[in-house]
């Protein structure tokens, strides 16, 4: 799955996106975040704090406990500032 | 509803020109509320903002958010402008200009696409420092997100 | 509070040039609500509206009001002006621009500056008509006097 | 005492305003108004719906039941329709 980061989230990562082979049991945004944790300290260290995280599938806001579906991108950021 | 302006850019906004559209050439406007938000300095410690987005996300959720307020009031006109990359002290950031018959509904209009825009619109804000040292990025409000229950 | 200006002029306001004292050369202005109300043309039944006012009170009144803002919102600086003689559709009658650091005050200090200015400023509305017929005094709205309960 | 009018108020009673000699009795501006609406078939028009008048007193807004006290300057008007 395609997952993209912004912000301090991105710079944590180390990277802006990434294509990352999901295991089969993973099948909500919460448990994409699980998985990511474990890949290493960069990861670690992003997702430190899983509840500040906001997630949008294909560039639509959803909750930690949505369900990934059908969809293409993953967006993984803090959250927003704008305005 | 008649024009609706979503639009990021990296150029400074002209506040003026943009929200000219609204009026220019009729008769039914009576009221423009106009809101601008800016890049303050903080005490002179900053020499900018670094204003990070989701392209393809960000347009779409102003419209989205412009839409639903046009749903909500009768409204003539919307222009809602944001930049990205590097801004200075005394830019504009965001442009959320709206137009109505009457002022309770160009106020309520602007209010609501602000609180939106400001919890919802996927922008990150980067702090450049003055003194060179490295920036942090803005925390989030709680009072902007406590700001939407009121809608 | 910083710049306060309140004047009343016959000619047409210039709401940029006026709106930007607001943020010109400083760096702790972080928002502004600009709020203009235009003469509406009722589906070109009018050719314009006659603005009588009170010399003397309608400034004084304006900047009392003005003042009260200031005194309830940490508010930066405050502009309004209004015009008064003859007004032709889709000009600007009156401007209310306010800055402050962040949005709420903004937002609120306009919003109450205008509708108090609405119900309290010694202005009165004649319509001209397209059709060179007498014009009518335009009524006071009863929503004008309830939207000052909430404040 | 001088008496300003405006608006409509002021068509009607079909000057800007005048110097009125006020009878010992009247000390309100509501007492003002009463002895007005008795000086011609202008004033009686003008003043029909006392209670959509509004008022100041040396270019303060009070209410119809405020003394006149030592103030120079009444006006009245319709209800105020700027902005």
């Amino acid at each position: 799955m395609k997952i993209v980061y912004f912000a301090w989230l991105r710079e944590r990562v180390g990277v802006p996106e990434e294509v990352v082979a999901l295991p089969d049991g993973v099948r909500t945004v919460g448990e994409v975040i699980t998985h990511l944790s474990g890949l290493g300290e960069n990861y670690a260290y992003a997702f430190e704090r899983p509840s500040v995280i906001r997630a949008a599938l294909d560039r639509k806001h959803v909750p930690l406990d949505a369900p990934l579906g059908e969809a293409r991108e993953l967006a993984l950021f803090p959250p927003m500032t704008g305005g | 509803m008649a024009p609706l302006v979503v639009r990021l850019q990296a150029a400074p906004i002209d506040v003026e020109a943009e929200t000219r559209l609204l009026s220019v050439g009729r008769g039914d406007v009576g009221a423009i509320v106009t809101f601008t938000g800016l890049c303050r300095d903080e005490k002179g410690t900053l020499s900018g903002l670094e204003l990070e987005h989701y392209p393809g996300m960000a347009e779409a959720e102003i419209t989205r958010i412009a839409e639903e307020a046009a749903g909500r009031w009768p409204l003539l006109g919307i222009v809602a402008i944001h930049r990205h990359g590097l801004v200075a002290p005394g830019e504009v950031i965001v442009l959320v200009a709206v137009a109505s018959a009457h002022r309770q509904a160009a106020f309520a209009g602007a209010e609501f696409i602000m609180d939106f825009l400001k919890s919802r619109a996927p922008f990150w804000k980067k702090e450049h420092r003055s003194d060179g040292g490295e920036g942090q990025w803005v925390d989030a409000k709680e009072s902007d997100e406590a700001a939407l229950s009121r809608w």
